[in-house]
């Protein structure tokens, strides 16, 4: 639906640096490294800090490093849907689910055996994934056409198509999903209403109040006419 | 404007550059004179709004400072530059520290892809829609942690209820977008707004029709209903009367900003008229157009693009400002609208906005999606799409025809809606009134 | 809807009906109503539309006459005389007891005279209820419109005699009305306290030095010289003070009290530089009281058939014009009786002529 | 950024990621804070697929998509965790995963 005839330079989707050089290489490498570095981090943060909003606040900074990874890793459609969905809903719905609940975690942190977990998440990394993923020959693409030129990457639209056509039922399946957590977290968190604790405006109250009264005053009217 | 400057730096500094020093250069600059022109908004808005809601209320508002009152904002401005700095001691210093800053963030993010006129996007992101309001959804975490780092319940109160409301409220504004992409078929904002000439009808959507510039997309039923459950949902993302529960002053203070002074109030104060400006300026730009208008279209044709090298230069000029003009028209009469509306209406409670957020809003936008693709398929489908009879029709008269059925359905899901919707609160009156009485009785 | 300022509306619900937000619009027309309309001044307040505000510093409320702020002590524009006589009528009526007076004495007998030497309101607890003004018999104390009286100085709000003393024409020009309702009977009174007031007592703070030192200096100079101007004027009526005599006085005090500067210059010869003009004028009111206390005295005969029932105070009129004429004609020795004579006689004229009317 | 940095960097960021969240999902005493760790390995999770389009399969759709559903199940996720926390929190009082243990007999 684009028209030229107001046209205006698209920047390409996956723009490519036409003049490619060494000095934008290790720019590269250099935001690279801060990324993974904020996303590691506040990753730590979030496990570590004993005030559970602060380890909210630091898991949206490692989301937004993720989605800046996405961005560095040309997915800018995963990209904004990582900010929307991630920092936009799931961080607020994580917040909003503490200020819910009153933590008293008290002194302890961690459970009991928290150096058993932490030995198997230390062991997991280094004992398996690190040579896993270093010793594993990725058969990685050879660059083709002339150099510089930009790579074909799928877009929003392929994906869109995608949805519709090969992955329908995926995608259906994912849309029933939703709608069934929406309606399962509904039923789980709800309360009825008329059963609900509910705080009585001033008229209600005075209301309250004079029925109050008016009941004791005919207990007290009826233990006079017992008399 | 990437490639204006682009032009330019070739043509200052000669050609050979490296394609990401000009890139950089570029956005460089660009952001530059978006910085400076944003704080300019908020200032003017500010005073806008008082001249405007004044007048309303019969009064004059402010006119002693410099010609009619227009420098009231720099002074509002140095007092609060000069005001003293509050934490309170209970805070939690950091997160009240960084609190206003997430908050204004995203704003200042969400002009990346703002359109001002034909040319002139400081970003042309083919997903900046959505990017525009994943990034608005982002100002809601700096609202949480300011209203907790306050440690004071009226701000945790206010930021709660901000919470809840911006992203209760996201959902109709983005299934209102929704069906304008499905119209659209693209997520750029560009996009949207070049579909957008014509004369009543789009001249996308039936070729032949003479560009005046005016195919916006509230003329049809479609986009009518989806600007009216964007426009409410802009109310109540930009915290506007009668959306503005979490700062309601007679209630809790001031909400989220209660414990907040000087330049850190004053932040909040800019992220708050910056976004209500984004939010007129897209509401503007996806269903009146943006800088369409009459004339436009017609300049920009005569200019120098990528399309037509062999243009004129003073036509580039000419169409910009022509079409920034209409941009700011209009989005400063969305502006108005929005202090209109405050003049006009009383804040609604907390759960009279929920439910009508999620009650009313939600399910016609739904609705309203649904006409969009009955539209899309009448408009634009044919025999490949498996609507063959559609084929041998007019274009005029396959638009007649979307037109009236997408207007019926709006229609019809209005009324139902607005009924049941009534209905519920009645029901939910009566069931408050039966609590009141189970509680007196008990007594 | 037809909305009337002072009318009650109650608005129907219509539940039943069909509810599809034209509450809502119309709610939205009601403001844009009053925006459109704001675009010109509400002057007329029964008017609903139209901006309200008056900007203050710029342009300022027309108050009515009966608007009170703080209370003020008058005194006659002719011959500075305080109307209030020290009663303490108003010193007990106020509530806050913000009023101090002293009551002045006569230097000579130590007796106590009608009229105050010392008037202190302090503002700053004043309460503005206008009890003061409600007590006071002789009218001396009245309610005036001013009201920015902020100062930075803390004793800045009590207000002293000097500071308290307005002109009767300044209570005229505020509050023209009220006055005239009690003008005659205050200036009445007033005649009754002047007359017990020995010297410059009485005479409003700001004029009794200048009044005081022009009379020592006519009267050193009536001593040293001999009356010449009395030669000039022979038409003088039998029995009446020449007019050329109180043409003098009266220039005198006018010149003492426009050319304060310059008295000296003006002393030596006073009654050879008279202006002729003031002469005029003031032969001109000595007739004009004559034919006003003439006038008066044939007024009941001519009267009395054509309104009977004024009769009565036609009459009065016509004694109290006689009184006047008499007194007038009984050689007055003292200038103030000889004013107070030609004040009685432009009374009477005044009343001859409502009588008239 | 494919020549720049190599596949490995990405994955082993990627791990390290999900171990975190792991450690935090296995030892963390509040509720929330074992759903945050579950976010996080969700998150690394994410990341190794987007990695491998971008790096092995740039033509095809396949992990964006993937990515996608991944979302929406943590989307799914989050919600019913939380609604089920906030249930525990009104019947318990408590949100320590140690403390709801009425079930240990």
């Amino acid at each position: 639906m684009r028209s030229d005839r107001v046209g205006v330079l698209r920047l390409p989707y996956h723009y490519a640096p036409t003049t490619g050089g060494e000095l934008m290489d290790l720019l590269i490498q250099i935001i690279f490294g801060l990324i993974s570095a904020l996303v590691i981090g506040a990753a730590m943060m979030v496990v570590t800090m004993r005030n559970v909003i602060h380890s909210a606040l630091w898991l949206i900074a490692s989301f937004f490093g993720v989605a800046a990874l996405y961005l560095l890793m040309e997915a800018e459609f995963i990209a904004v849907v990582q900010v929307l969905v991630y920092v936009g809903a799931i961080s607020i719905l994580i917040l909003f689910a503490i200020m819910l609940t009153r933590s008293n975690e008290g002194d302890r942190l961690f459970t009991t055996y928290w150096w058993t977990s932490g030995l198997i998440a230390l062991g997991l990394f280094g004992a398996v994934l690190v040579p896993t993923l270093a010793g594993t020959i990725w058969n990685l693409p050879q660059p083709t056409g002339p150099a510089g030129a930009p790579e074909v990457l799928s877009g929003v639209e392929e994906l869109g198509r995608g949805f519709v056509s090969e992955f329908v039922l995926h995608f259906e399946i994912a849309g029933v999903l939703l709608t069934v957590a929406l309606i399962g977290a509904i039923v789980i968190a709800f309360e009825e209403r008329s059963r609900r604790r509910r705080v009585l405006t001033l008229a209600e109250e005075l209301e309250l109040r004079k029925r109050q009264q008016a009941s004791e005053h005919s207990a007290v009217a009826a233990a006079d006419s017992v008399d | 404007m990437h490639d204006v400057i682009n032009h330019l730096i070739n043509t200052v500094f000669g050609l050979g550059w490296p394609g990401w020093a000009i890139s950089l250069i570029a956005y460089l600059l660009i952001a530059t004179i978006l910085f400076m022109i944003v704080p300019f908004q908020m200032l003017f808005l500010t005073y806008f709004e008082r001249r405007a809601i004044a007048r309303m209320q019969d009064r004059v508002g402010p006119n002693r400072v410099g010609p009619e009152g227009i420098f009231q904002p720099v002074a509002d401005g140095v007092k609060m530059f000069t005001k003293e700095d509050i934490v309170p001691d209970a805070a939690d210093k950091w997160v009240h520290l960084i609190g206003p800053g997430i908050v204004v963030a995203p704003t200042m993010f969400m002009f990346a892809v703002l359109p001002w006129g034909p040319g002139m996007v400081p970003f042309d992101m083919n997903i900046g829609l959505l990017f525009f309001f994943a990034i608005s959804s982002v100002s809601a975490v700096g609202l949480m942690a300011s209203g907790w780092a306050s440690n004071n319940k009226f701000a945790l109160l206010g930021a709660m209820r901000a919470v809840a409301q911006m992203v209760s409220y996201e959902i109709p504004a983005v299934l209102s977008l929704l069906a304008i992409v499905l119209v659209t078929g693209s997520l750029s904002i560009v996009d949207l707004i070049t579909f957008q000439s014509g004369l009543f009808i789009s001249s996308s959507d039936v070729p032949g029709i003479p560009d005046f510039g005016l195919g916006w997309f509230v003329f049809t039923p479609v986009g009518f209903l989806a600007f009216i459950a964007f426009f409410i949902a802009a109310l109540a993302e930009g915290e506007r009367t009668p959306f503005d529960i979490p700062e309601a002053d007679s209630e809790i203070v001031a909400g989220y900003m209660t414990e907040y002074s000087g330049m850190k109030f004053g932040l909040f104060y800019l992220a708050q008229y910056v976004l209500n400006f984004l939010l007129c300026a897209i509401t503007a730009i996806i269903f009146f157009g943006g800088w369409q208008g009459p004339g436009v279209g017609w300049l920009y044709a005569q200019a120098i693009t990528p399309a037509n090298p062999a243009g004129n230069g003073l036509f580039n000029v000419l169409a910009g400002v022509l079409g920034v003009f209409y941009f700011l028209a209009k989005t400063y009469f969305f502006f108005f609208v929005m202090v209109w509306v405050r003049g006009a209406y009383a804040r609604l409670r907390i759960d009279q906005l929920m439910d009508f957020g999620w009650k009313l809003l939600i399910p016609l936008t739904l609705v309203n999606v649904v006409s969009a693709a009955i539209w899309v398929g009448l408009t634009k489908w044919g025999a490949a799409d498996g609507l063959a009879f559609v084929e041998g029709w007019a274009p005029l008269m396959r638009w007649a025809v979307a037109f009236v059925i997408t207007l019926v359905m709006n229609l019809v899901a209005y009324f139902f809606l607005v009924r049941v919707y009534s209905q519920s609160q009645d029901e939910r009156a009566r069931l408050d009134d039966e609590v009141l009485e189970r509680l007196t009785n008990v007594a | 809807m037809d909305i009337q300022r002072g009318n009650i509306i109650v608005m129907d619900r219509r539940r039943g009906t069909l509810r599809a937000g034209q509450g809502l619009l119309q709610g939205l027309k009601v403001v844009w109503d009053h925006w459109v309309g704001s675009f010109r001044k509400n002057d007329n307040f029964s008017q609903i539309h139209g901006t309200f505000t008056i900007e203050y510093p710029d342009e300022r409320m027309k108050l009515p006459q009966a608007y009170r702020n703080m209370p003020v002590l008058l005194y006659d524009d002719e011959t500075g005389q305080e109307l209030c006589t020290a009663c303490y009528q108003c010193a007990r009526a106020c509530p806050p007891e913000v009023i101090h007076i002293t009551q002045a004495k006569d230097p000579n007998t130590g007796k106590m005279v009608p009229a105050s030497l010392e008037f202190i309101i302090e503002y700053d607890a004043c309460m503005s209820c206008g009890l003061c003004a409600e007590a006071c018999p002789f009218d001396a104390i009245k309610m005036d419109h001013f009201y920015e009286l902020s100062t930075d100085n803390r004793m800045g709000l009590m207000q002293r005699k000097a500071d308290l003393n307005r002109p009767v024409s300044y209570y005229t020009s505020i509050a023209p009305d009220l006055w005239d309702e009690v003008k005659e009977g205050a200036m009445k009174k007033l005649q009754g306290s002047i007359k017990r007031r020995p010297d410059v007592i009485g005479i409003a703070g700001h004029l009794s030095e200048k009044i005081a030192a022009r009379r020592r200096q006519l009267a050193a100079e009536a001593a040293a010289s001999p009356p010449a101007p009395v030669a000039a004027a022979p038409a003088a009526p039998a029995g009446k003070l020449s007019p050329e005599e109180k043409a003098a006085k009266l220039a005198a005090m006018r010149a003492a009290k426009a050319g304060g500067a310059e008295p000296a210059a003006e002393a030596p010869a006073p009654a050879a530089e008279l202006s002729p003009a003031d002469a005029k004028a003031a032969k001109l009111a000595a007739i004009k009281a004559a034919n006003a206390a003439k006038k008066a005295a044939e007024s009941p005969a001519a009267e009395v058939p054509a309104a009977p029932l004024d009769e009565k105070a036609a009459k009065l009129a016509a004694i109290r014009a006689a009184n006047a004429a008499k007194a007038a004609a009984e050689a007055p020795a003292a200038p103030l009786d000889e004013k107070a004579a030609k004040l009685a006689a432009i009374r009477a004229a005044n009343a001859a002529k409502k009588k008239s009317e | 950024m494919t020549r720049a940095i190599p596949l490995e960097a990405v994955l082993v960021v990627a791990a390290a990621l999900f171990c975190i969240g792991l450690f935090g999902a296995l030892s963390r005493r509040n509720l929330i804070g074992v759903l945050m760790g579950i976010e996080l390995m969700l998150n690394s999770v994410n990341i190794n697929l987007v990695a491998f389009w971008r790096y092995l399969e740039p033509r095809f759709i396949t992990g964006p998509t993937f990515v996608i559903f991944v979302i929406t199940v943590a989307a799914a996720e989050a919600a019913v965790g939380l609604a089920m926390i906030i249930t525990i929190y009104r019947s318990w009082n408590t949100i320590n995963a140690d403390s709801v243990d009425s079930l240990k007999g």
